[in-house]
């Protein structure tokens, strides 16, 4: 999460706690005039292009919902599939001020303030340790997070004095990670999964909780996953503590370590 | 990029075929005043609203001059003699008449109307270069930006949704924003009056929404801090009003074109050779660049056929400007990227003819249009062909630069598409940013070649225009593979003979103080 | 319609003799598995881009029923919008076997067979009137079906020695075409729409047809309607015998003319 | 496109220190084969299957073979002759060690066994050869299809799947199909047998794999009359078991890469180097075109910074590909385009290194590669990305293009995103056909330059591997940002010091008669 995330965060906060009764406040896509709903869409049907199948694309954009849909591009492709874009008109609306994000709740700091915290609260060097599990290889996010050099600009934990940061790097299996977090008492275990296909990565990431669980440290290490189609809320719903998505910079992560460890040892 | 070799002597022989064509149009057309000229003085001696039912007073006036026979004579000297008479102003004019209170004759002191008639327009003139400054001052202050600048439409139909998109274009990095005029308005024999929200394809071109919309991209220039450019259309039935109504609101460029109305309106020939002569006036004195039209050509005609009608036209449209004292950077001289995209080798013709185009006007505010008639509701495929008419653009050096749209061939733009569109410019041009300077093309190559026969055939065109006389040519379709007859189309019963003591102040004041 | 069109109606109407009943055919939209029902949205709320606007995008795809939908970009835009790209698997699915699109009824032929035909059947030149009717400026279109040039290879009407074309031209009154259409005792009446925005081509035409109606002369004409937004469904709903959208050529609009003709002065 | 002027003098030298620190590791290695060595003379050989643990017969058999301490002597003879004491195929040989049954000891006849072994070898590279003419004549006869060759990849994880798609994409223009490997299979130290529909990312390299695409592809080459090439992973833990699968299966082309192993997937140094040799020779006879993955270099460093470790790394690769037999139009050297689309000029320096790298290996089968690392959500601005990189290919004179998807951040490709990319590439190609051929930069220019510097830098870098030898160098970090040592990396375990009479049939044959 980054800084100006959080400031909305802190916005809609403030705002849940001034009226407890939010007036609703309905949105719809806008093409060019309010709440005209205008969406484009494109697919690809496993049948030959006809005016049936163009009729079939025209009724599949009826069920989702969409007033006028207009197929403005069909063609086929070949081998009994065709290609479609449309435009249409979405019926459906949502209502903004229902919509409350699972945010991890904490405030980026910098590094600086980081590590005074870190000095001051742990009095010792906070221990990270990170990989990239299972059959993932894709190690540009968690470097980017842990290494030296950072990315963007924002140097990455290996950088931060009062962290010790440990990057197993690529392909790393949960055991091994497992065994190594022990070894080296992590408060925190960062993992990284890119690889999403037919979700490998809920399998990968819900073997490793499972792991920490059996070995019964589950609750003494701050557990963050991370990567591109990683959200919060996923991350929660898999038992993690937190989840970072793109965007995220090592700042992020170590402000919620910090932060949640504070809380859990001051609690 | 590097100069593609071109005659020297084939480009002058075109120049001078094409001024002597227009000139010849001017002087045929010289005898006549059409009715919206008058109204357009009218308008800018101060008269404005519209009566009960929406009937434009400078209308209602100019109809009761015709009724009354005066309009030979010119409207502002016979209206600045009922001021002085009855000690009104020209609206107060214009409203008594349309309640049927008074009935204009000629002046009793046809000289100290004609001096009054003159004070009022220099009044008007020093308003309109008022406002030039003003676009100068704010210019100067945040800088110009790099060209080709991205020129955007807004074409919602309402101008209050028109301010919402332009805002966020402006945001987004656009340097112009044109509010494209409902569709059939050209053919209206009056300018609609107020703000309006019912435009079909479009938004009404009135005075009022030029004034919104004008404030509008003040404000939002200003906290981008970057000059917005307004652009509107001038053409059509109304061209002279809207370049009048322009120049006061402080437009910055107007579609403007010497024959577009004839071929794409069916509007009348003289009508609209007499009109342009004005209205390009009234927009080289407020400074304003016009934007001709022979981009249009390619839709109706083929864009590798007809590129030699193109540049033929181009150098019509440059002599008539300067007859009504344009400066070279004033000329937004169109042209378009719009050959088949499946024909091979279609991008080195592209380049061709934008190039040959530059280098044949190597001074002018060139306006360069992207894909419109090969696109199709592939939308990705679209995005692309807009791409490769960005990397053109900013090769050969083109001047105003306005985006393609993805959905071209589906709706006017959705806010999304002119961002992404805005987005599509920006990487080619920055990753381009140089390129220009390191390209040169082979010599005696293909592209080369190309540009040579264009040229060839445009002198030879030319020529031929010159023997027959450009109504004669129009006539055989020479442009957008589109025929019109002198006596045919729209608006001939507004063209009236002048007087011999035909008066109006505007042409001296003007002409003279053009920047 | 093209003569590829025509081939697949005739596939689908002997089909459809052959067994009343036809078997269900349901098909979804195809990524990279049969079924898998993905398909790309993209839109803009009127929102300025934060976690729970991305999330009200998310939302707005599950209302519209997609399984997993993944919010792939969001990007502010300025004044108060945001743009968003999103993946999702669509779970609704259509039943082809249900679908028979409204098809004018006849077989595409050439121009020879075509002049052929007038003059065996009419045994005097077919008259056509067509315009591009009131503020729509559009020519390309008819001009393509009428003019002697033609469009992509396919000469125009102008061309066929059986036909009398008449081509109006842009922005023609509706009164003015019916005018010509009596004057010159049309047997076809050609109109083109292109400009659709806030549904414009829909008043014009309507206007028309009440028009035809007026004069008394609906029933001798075959009016017919084109444009890239016109489909034969729509035409039939308008009351208008046929209408053509992208891709059409004179021969199409002529062979169903000439049956149309036939149709009627047989029956 | 013109030539740049570049030092030939810089080239050769670059070369020169290229060949001496391929030779040092080449030597340094060839006292060591490896358990996948082997497992693929094995599979040369003729033995197939899995046991009922779908352990590959030819892993069970190299287990034993290392349990009887025998791998030193290289499996082939040894197999060899227990087929001839038992009258056993190698099969069979295999089937009986795998049942327990049959416990493998030197060859009473050791001459003799090599004999077999021999006469064994000849005929598989009898077959190889007669897959090899099959590939030629049909080329022939459909004829080549035109460069930069449309490579598209497949990767459902599923081989019917696959074979859905990779039709569709022939069909839709594709020249080349590749067959993503499914995540992790690298790390395998076996290869898994028979058809599968479990991938993830990828579909298993299988041998049956390869049969299935490849009988898919000749049926619908037939069918649109074009060959079309299929391309798999020649890489990992495997890569000379699948070079010979591959060889088997008349497969054209094989990502195979002398580094990529030991850097992105923690191979151990000795072993891939090793295996690279062994593969490449295979790859080599069948005449089948490998790519390297120099491109992936870019997705960890900086494209625009570390350019000259790609081109260092291409005349590395040239060399090790010479001494396996490989020919220049066999090596389709990878790079890429990868500079950061925000970057001013980017185009121009990616036009500096596509040029650079055309240049110094004007004979070799390029393989570019399209923007991935900064590819983003944005499936808009990634259409264009993709385009860019297709002007720049086709402006550069490529050979292998792999196709850009611009759903690149967000799934392995759907069928309409390659549907779309084809559409892109062949109208980018159409419309600049002849572009190359018209296009000259400026002398002294920034491109010029740019292609100067790296060379300059290309010629520093490989001089100091060439002092510390390519392992040190490795082990700095030299590519790709990543530092690997010599004993580090997963499969060192699977290395193995030859013994004074280690025999292996194929390279004597395989190197002698490659193409
Ligand atoms: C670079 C790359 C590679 C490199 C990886 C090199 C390396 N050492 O990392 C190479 C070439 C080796 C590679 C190989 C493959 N790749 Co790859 N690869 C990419 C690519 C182009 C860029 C990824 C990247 O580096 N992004 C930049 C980083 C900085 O972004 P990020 O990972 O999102 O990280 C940020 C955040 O997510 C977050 N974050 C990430 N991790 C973590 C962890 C923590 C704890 C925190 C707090 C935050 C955090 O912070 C980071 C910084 O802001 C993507 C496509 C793309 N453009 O995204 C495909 C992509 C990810 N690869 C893909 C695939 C399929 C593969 C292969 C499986 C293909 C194959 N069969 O050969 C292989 C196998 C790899 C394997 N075993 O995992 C697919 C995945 C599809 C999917 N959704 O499942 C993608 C999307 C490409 C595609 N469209 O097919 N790949
Ligand atoms: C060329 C063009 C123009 C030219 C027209 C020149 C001329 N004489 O026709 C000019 C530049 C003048 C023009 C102006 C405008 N245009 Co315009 N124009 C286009 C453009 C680029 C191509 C249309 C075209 O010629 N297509 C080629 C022909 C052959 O295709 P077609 O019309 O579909 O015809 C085929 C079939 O539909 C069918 N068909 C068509 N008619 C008929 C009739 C019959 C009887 C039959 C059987 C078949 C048939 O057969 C034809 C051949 O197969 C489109 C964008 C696009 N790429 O589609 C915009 C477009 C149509 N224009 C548009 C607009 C808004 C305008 C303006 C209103 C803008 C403005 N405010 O200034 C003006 C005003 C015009 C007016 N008053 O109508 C919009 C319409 C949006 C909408 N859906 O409502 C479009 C889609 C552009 C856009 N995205 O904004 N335009
Ligand atoms: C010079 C010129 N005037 C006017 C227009 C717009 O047409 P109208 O305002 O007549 O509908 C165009 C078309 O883009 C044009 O190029
Ligand atoms: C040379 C080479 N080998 C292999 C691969 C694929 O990786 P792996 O098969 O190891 O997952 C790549 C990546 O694209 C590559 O370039």
């Amino acid at each position: 999460m980054s800084a100006d995330m959080s400031k909305h965060l802190t916005l809609h906060t403030s705002e849940t706690v001034a009226e407890n009764r939010v007036e609703p406040n309905f949105v719809k896509p806008y093409g060019d005039t309010m709440n005209d709903g205008r969406v484009q869409l494109s697919f690809t049907l496993p049948v030959a292009l006809d005016e049936n199948a163009k009729e079939a694309a025209r009724q599949l954009a009826l069920e989702m919902g969409f007033d006028e849909p207009a197929v403005v591009h069909a063609e086929d492709m070949g081998q009994g599939f065709s290609f479609y874009v449309l435009y249409g008109q979405c019926k459906h609306r949502v209502d903004l001020s229902r919509i409350k994000v699972a945010k991890p709740e904490f405030e980026t700091l910098d590094k600086d303030a980081i590590n005074a915290l870190i000095a001051e609260k742990m009095g010792r060097k906070m221990v990270v340790v990170g990989a990239c599990i299972e059959t993932d290889a894709h190690t540009v996010g968690i470097d980017a997070i842990m290494n030296m050099k950072g990315y963007n600009g924002h140097k990455g934990l290996e950088s931060y004095h009062e962290v010790r940061a440990i990057n197993m790097g690529a392909q790393v299996d949960s055991e091994e990670l497992v065994a190594r977090a022990i070894e080296e008492q992590a408060d925190v275990i960062l993992v990284s999964q890119v690889v999403t296909q037919k979700n490998i990565h809920l399998d990968n990431l819900t073997r490793l909780s499972d792991l920490l669980e059996a070995e019964g440290i589950r609750d003494r290490v701050i557990l963050v996953v991370g990567g591109p189609r990683i959200s919060h809320e996923l991350a929660k719903e898999l038992g993690y503590d937190a989840g970072f998505g793109t965007k995220s910079y090592a700042e992020d992560v170590a402000s919620f370590a910090i932060n949640e460890w504070i809380k859990r040892h001051t609690a | 990029m590097s100069q593609l070799n071109l005659d020297q002597g084939q480009i002058d022989r075109a120049r001078e075929s094409a001024r002597r064509i227009a000139h010849r149009v001017f002087d045929d057309m010289s005898q006549y005043t059409t009715t919206t000229v008058e109204r357009a003085t009218l308008r800018l001696m101060g008269v404005d609203g519209v009566d009960d039912n929406q009937i434009p007073l400078p209308n209602r006036l100019v109809a009761h001059l015709q009724e009354q026979k005066l309009l030979a004579h010119g409207a502002a000297s016979v209206v600045a003699g009922a001021m002085a008479e009855h000690a009104l102003t020209a609206q107060q004019v214009a409203e008594a008449v349309a309640a049927g209170k008074l009935v204009l004759a000629r002046p009793k002191h046809d000289k100290a109307a004609r001096q009054s008639a003159e004070a009022i327009a220099a009044k008007m003139c020093e308003h309109i270069a008022a406002q030039r400054a003003v676009r100068s001052q704010q210019i100067d202050k945040v800088g110009e930006a790099r060209t080709p600048w991205l020129y955007l439409i807004v074409a919602t139909g309402n101008i209050f949704e028109d301010i919402v998109q332009a805002r966020a274009a402006a945001e987004q990095g656009a340097d112009i924003v044109a509010v494209i005029r409902s569709t059939g308005q050209s053919l209206l024999d009056y300018v609609p009056y107020g703000a309006t929200t019912e435009g079909f394809g479009g938004t009404y071109a009135t005075q009022e929404n030029f004034r919104l919309m004008r404030a509008a991209l003040d404000e939002v220039g200003a906290k981008i801090g970057r000059y917005i450019r307004l652009t509107n259309y001038c053409s059509g039935l109304c061209m002279p009003e809207i370049a009048a109504m322009g120049a006061m609101e402080r437009l910055d460029m107007m579609l403007n074109d010497s024959m577009y109305g004839i071929i794409f309106r069916d509007i009348n020939m003289k009508r609209t050779f007499i009109d342009q002569f004005f209205s390009r006036m009234v927009n080289a004195y407020a400074g304003i660049i016009i934007n001709t039209g022979e981009d249009n050509y390619l839709t109706t005609a083929d864009a590798f056929d007809a590129a030699h009608t193109v540049l033929a036209s181009q150098l019509i449209n440059e002599q008539f400007a300067y007859i009504s004292g344009l400066k070279p950077d004033q000329m937004g001289l169109g042209h378009a990227f719009e050959i088949n995209p499946d024909l091979e080798n279609g991008f080195l013709w592209e380049v061709a003819h934008a190039q040959l185009v530059r280098q044949v006007f190597p001074e002018a505010c060139l306006k360069y249009m992207p894909p419109t008639k090969h696109m199709t509701g592939n939308i990705f495929r679209g995005h692309i062909q807009d791409a490769l008419f960005n990397v053109v653009s900013t090769l050969t050096g083109q001047n105003i630069h306005l985006l393609g749209m993805m959905t071209e061939a589906i709706h006017t733009p959705f806010i999304q598409d002119r961002f992404l569109a805005i987005q599509n410019a920006k990487y080619v041009f920055g990753t381009m940013r140089d390129l220009h300077d390191e390209v040169e093309f082979k010599a005696g190559g293909r592209i080369e070649s190309r540009a040579q026969q264009v040229l060839a055939e445009t002198v030879g065109i030319l020529a031929d225009i010159e023997k027959i006389g450009l109504p004669a040519a129009i006539g055989r379709g020479t442009f957008a593979d589109i025929s019109r007859t002198m006596d045919g189309g729209k608006g001939l019963d507004g063209v009236i003979a002048k007087s011999p003591d035909y008066y109006n102040p505007f042409p001296d004041l003007m002409l003279a103080g053009a920047n």
